[in-house]
């Protein structure tokens, strides 16, 4: 507890009862607890395991450099964190809910939401992309850890609904230190709700290190709440895939909330934002690559005798159809009408905002009304058009 | 009819929210095995059962935030703060969530939560127990804030709050749960006043006195207290802080020429300078004097013996009328 | 995990670690590890122990008898905590720093807060008592919860100081509850701030029990973030007094914060203003009235060898002399002036609120003059005094 | 006189702070080894240490709360919000503890904390990230409120700020944290302006305008442009939002006989709203038109592509000018 493990990521590396199926170089480590929960992941299964990760990969890469030409206003990628969310967002089932922050592309991808849904938000365009109810997936959440209590709060509905329908909450790091998350496992608890807590430790919060927030493995904090805290590799979609499924489960069955803690890494910035040459090295970057979570499925499904290149050829056919519709879906989203940012502020009419509404629906009409005087008197409609000179 | 109190009225107006909809569920701190440290939710629990009206953890932010994700289940919860100064923990889940999921949503997400404050003072409390907080969440788009004054309004709104698909602070008057009224437990919500609706409560030529939840009685007091010196008030219970009932004030201000608006919490940003703003915005050549606020002081509030000193009373509001009607007052002869 | 568990304070007699020095009927249990610690405290310092729980108690009556005649306008009775409050405040160092909630009065007694300090707040005369930094106390803390990341900011800025001295940060079981609580966890263990965490577990918060909090003991909770979580038996003075050393002194050491639960029970009602037979039943309060922290301190006594009416005769003298000072100490509150309402919201001059405050003088003076008027005009001080009408 | 960015003139003004009194320490998260995200307390982790420049972990209550307690060991904390939506977790702590403790304590206890907040929008930026939260402080008594809006003014007022015992907010404009402006980085600060008054950036009679922040300088520019259809603007920069110098408008406005109030922020209990009715009750006779005010609408901060359309901009305020003037505008042969 020196001031220096507040500055570590040391903590990622600590082997404490670290969940994992696929090693390093893609053996399988068998294990009595967990191999049950993907006894039926054949290598059809882990294709497409493998086939996800790579398209959300792609997908990542392509809107971050759809940022760096302008085209959109801000984008938090995902790279290397794919294991953790396509492993946990596959164990769920289509009437679970998930509540995320604002990095859970490749969970948004499995949910079925379209590139531009996807988009949207990040291009300005659209206060949010899709229908929560359309995906059972909330809308992106920035207030760090807030929708942990969203998560909990619909689990506690579908349990008093008497179905089996789970809840997730996936939010990171430096989200276990607001009360917000800490107050959602508090409640989860007492009302044994069926949620599933999803930490993905990625090891920074911004330019803070995970050893800032805690000294102690995350997934250590579950006990003391009541409910259990397991600590998954993050970077091994099998393993991660098979102690959500276990989560669910338990909790479908009313056992109550459980808590993962997926221990992975930020392989890019924190957002196209940020630059984290202020706040890490390059060593700490190669030490991850090498944890890959691509690779190691990639190794894994060679071992088990699969041609890679083949696997590689067909992965990248994918991620290209993505990407081809990425773009296409970036074109299609509109820019918004000035008018709609009046829009859906309530769901009743609402004679403050009604009024002033109108207000700048007049406001803006002079400034037609101005142009249209202006091209009546000129013979064009390229001239001036103020419209305070012309209302005049 | 009935006689309630206003603290029944809303028990009996919750227990019929709750018999009416089967989504809507009552989340707090102690509202169900003790029935709420106001006996507000007595004996609800007793009826619906722990999942209808639910003890919940100690945490506001706790409250406020499984609320939202219930709404996002379907259900309505209606969500009871112990106290108006409890609710701060809770103000993230209120401004950054309740408020605007809507919007985020682009429409898709409703979030028909009320949440319920017992608010002002005048009770001898400990601190944080008399706040005056509404206008945090006047000043928030995406809520609608109420305060009841009356039993009837009381039975009639928290169950229109409950109706509605907008969010909803529902301010209830503390220090008036035990004065008593009539109120029709039959009449239907379709004909009742819609609770974005003010109302007139005396009539009046001189001045228009515009007020919310306990101080109404307090005004209603003045203008007969006022009406034995010949000086004739027009009082108006707002019951909606946001939006606020323009027309209703706009039509009495044009008559009288001159407004008071009084209320508990401090001056500075408090609602009464919304309502002095818009109606100088709309009224300006109809007001004979500038608008006059009658209000707590810019102050914490202040320790049980003083608050007699700090919140408006009978002669305040006087002396407000008497400096909107510009007769001798506190600050005769005062620049500025 | 069942509805009921949450309607149960079952929690408070699990056995799980509870550290115990004296048992039920006042025997003493050997602990190697906390015998230490309290090696030093001998028959007198026992006896000065049980005098303390007397007095408090009595000082605890005598104002809720006050409150009942009407001269306070709340109080928030300790009775039942006697053991918690005054084990663990014996153990504080005079530059240790207390951040209580509303029911300290026995941790106020042991700083060296007079009657007429303790009493004022809740007579309504007064914001608060007494000055911190005489009694190195913080004033009475509403806010469930809100004093522990006060506690830790202070720990931390000590330790910055290079001080040894410690903070105590004392709060109730459904203060856990509160985001503030977890956070001021977080933050002392990222800093190591030596802070100890003083959780008096006593069954409820106000009408909700324990269990509806937490199903597991709260003491588990310190492990997940980092610190030792001691689970005391509150009503035992000298295993409080022996576990508050040992994390004080760790704390003073660098070795950072610790985490105790004092199980106890809260005997009365949560306040003056509270009907405790709404919620729970005669015969829990009456097993813990079996485990009464004086009865068993006073037992304790006894099988020492010490002579028990005595003692009781001592500690009746002085629970007198207390009672009377707390009178007395009423008596001399003075009824604060009205334009006091308007002093220390700033420390500064601050041109709106002076402006506010001349205003308010100004109207006050109104009733001044117009009962000066009408004195004048009746030959008596008596008569009306309408200062609108006298100013006509 | 030295050419600084205003971002830059903060960051030395908190430099000059640190160096200056040992007592200041820094709080906030990503502010230490990154410098803050918008490198306002770039390099000073470096210079003066991580006990004086202190990542913390992520909450904002925490840093509030643990700010509090610092102050209560007699430090002066210097606390940053990453931005403006993400103070409401702090809120309870702002509210209940920060501005209340001097009061609480009857005196005793100082809360010499400044809160620095990176406010405002026009930067294309994400939801949460465009706020205009400063309403809720302005009507929080206990607290002092200030925005600054140039370089040289930040300089200042930053250590003022911090030198203050009072708890301060302190509003920085962030869409203008890149605009460079000159800074006497020797002046003494007991010569400087008191950050409690306010500023006449430009001199006028025909109308007065009051804003604050970064719509100081799109005023001064709506003045330049008025300038030419002969329309004279004197532009009041606020500076401080609680109190408000009133003297420094009064004088204006009863030179001028209108007002117009311009912020991003909502209208509904806004600042402006506070302004438009404390300068009716106090310039009543001179005003010759209802106060105006032109302000971000009542809604969510809206996403980017549509952020033109919520903040007033020059075009905006010349209109809410021509109401105030009674010329032809928006909102001509519009009732009420
Ligand atoms: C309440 C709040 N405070 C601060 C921020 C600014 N912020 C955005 S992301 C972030 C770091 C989050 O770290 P972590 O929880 O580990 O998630 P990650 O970005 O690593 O996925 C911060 C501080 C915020 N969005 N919300
Ligand atoms: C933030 C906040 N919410 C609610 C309350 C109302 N309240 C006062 S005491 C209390 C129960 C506290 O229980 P606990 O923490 O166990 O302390 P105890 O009263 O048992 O000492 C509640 C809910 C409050 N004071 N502050
Ligand atoms: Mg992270
Ligand atoms: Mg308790």
């Amino acid at each position: 507890m020196t001031p220096s493990d507040r500055e570590a990521t040391g903590l990622l590396t600590r082997p404490d009862d670290l969940v994992q199926l696929l090693g390093p170089t893609g053996e399988r480590h068998a294990s009595a607890e967990y191999d049950p929960w993907v006894a039926d992941v054949d290598d059809d299964a882990l294709v497409d395991l493998h086939r996800d990760m790579v398209v959300v990969r792609r997908l990542d890469s392509e809107a971050t450099a759809l940022q760096r030409q302008g085209e959109l206003g801000l984008w938090p990628p995902l790279a290397g964190q794919e294991a953790a969310q396509i492993g946990s967002a596959t164990a769920l089932r289509a009437d679970d809910f998930a509540f995320t922050s604002y990095r859970e592309h490749a969970v948004a991808w499995l949910r079925g939401v379209r590139p531009d849904e996807l988009l949207s938000v990040w291009r300005g365009s659209a206060a949010s992309g899709w229908n929560p109810f359309e995906k059972n997936m909330a809308v992106p959440q920035i207030i760090i850890g807030a929708q942990a209590l969203h998560a909990t709060g619909w689990a506690m509905g579908a349990k008093w609904e008497g179905t089996d329908a789970a809840a997730v909450a996936y939010f990171g790091d430096g989200a276990t230190s607001e009360g917000d998350v800490n107050e959602a496992l508090v409640f989860a608890a007492s009302f044994a709700a069926p949620v599933v807590f999803f930490c993905q430790n990625n090891g920074w919060a911004i330019s803070e290190p995970v050893g800032l927030q805690s000294h102690q493995p995350l997934a250590r904090r579950a006990d003391g709440f009541g409910m259990p805290g397991i600590r998954v590799d993050g970077n091994d979609v099998l393993a991660v895939l098979a102690v959500t499924r276990w989560a669910l489960d338990r909790a479908r069955r009313g056992e109550g909330p459980a808590f993962i803690e997926a221990v992975t890494y930020r392989m890019g910035p924190h957002t196209t934002a940020d630059d984290p040459k202020r706040y890490r090295t390059d060593d700490d970057l190669a030490a991850w690559r090498e944890r890959d979570p691509i690779t190691r499925l990639r190794a894994h499904l060679a071992a088990r005798g699969l041609d890679a290149d083949a696997l590689d050829a067909d992965a990248k056919a994918a991620a290209d159809r993505a990407a081809a519709e990425l773009r296409a879906g970036l074109v299609s989203i509109p820019d918004p009408e000035p008018m709609s940012a009046f829009d859906h502020v309530y769901a009743e009419p609402n004679s403050h905002l009604d009024r002033q509404r109108d207000h700048y629906a007049r406001y803006l009409a002079m400034f037609d009304d101005a142009e249209a005087a202006a091209a009546d008197a000129a013979g064009t409609g390229a001239a001036a058009s103020d419209p305070r000179g012309g209302a005049r | 009819m009935t006689t309630l109190t206003l603290g029944k009225a809303l028990n009996q107006g919750l227990r019929r929210a709750l018999a009416d909809d089967d989504r809507v569920v009552l989340l707090g701190e102690d509202i169900g095995t003790l029935g709420g440290v106001f006996r507000v939710t007595d004996g609800l629990k007793a009826e619906f059962g722990e999942h209808r009206v639910v003890d919940t953890p100690l945490s506001e932010a706790g409250i406020v935030g499984t609320a939202v994700g219930l709404a996002y289940r379907g259900f309505r919860p209606v969500v009871e703060i112990q106290f108006d100064g409890f609710i701060y923990p809770g103000f993230d889940q209120i401004v950054a969530q309740v408020a605007k999921l809507h919007y985020r949503s682009r429409g898709a997400v409703r979030m028909p939560i009320t949440i319920r404050v017992p608010f002002g003072g005048g009770i001898g409390a400990a601190e944080h127990h008399s706040e005056s907080p509404e206008a945090y969440f006047t000043h928030t788009a995406g809520l609608r804030v109420v305060a009841c004054s009356n039993p009837a309004d009381a039975f009639v709104m928290i169950r229109q709050a409950i109706a509605s698909d907008d969010p909803v602070i529902f301010f209830e008057p503390k220090r008036r749960y035990h004065v008593k009224g009539e109120v029709d437990e039959h009449a239907s919500l379709a004909d009742a006043r819609p609770m974005g609706v003010a109302t007139t409560v005396a009539s009046g030529r001189d001045v228009t006195l515009v007020t919310y939840g306990a101080l109404v009685q307090t005004a209603r007091d003045a203008a007969t207290a006022a009406a034995e010196e010949g000086v004739s008030i027009e009082v108006v219970d707002l019951r909606s802080l946001a939006p606020v009932d323009y027309a209703t004030i706009e039509a009495s201000v044009r008559r009288t020429g001159r407004l008071v608006v009084a209320h508990e919490a401090g001056q500075q940003g408090g609602v009464g300078a919304e309502i002095a703003a818009s109606i100088t915005e709309r009224c300006f050549d109809f007001l004979e004097a500038a608008p006059v606020r009658v209000t707590g002081h810019d102050i914490p509030y202040p320790p049980a013996k003083l608050e007699q000193h700090h919140l408006p009373d009978l002669d305040r509001i006087l002396d407000g009328v008497d400096r909107a009607l510009g007769r001798p007052n506190s600050l005769s002869g005062v620049e500025g």
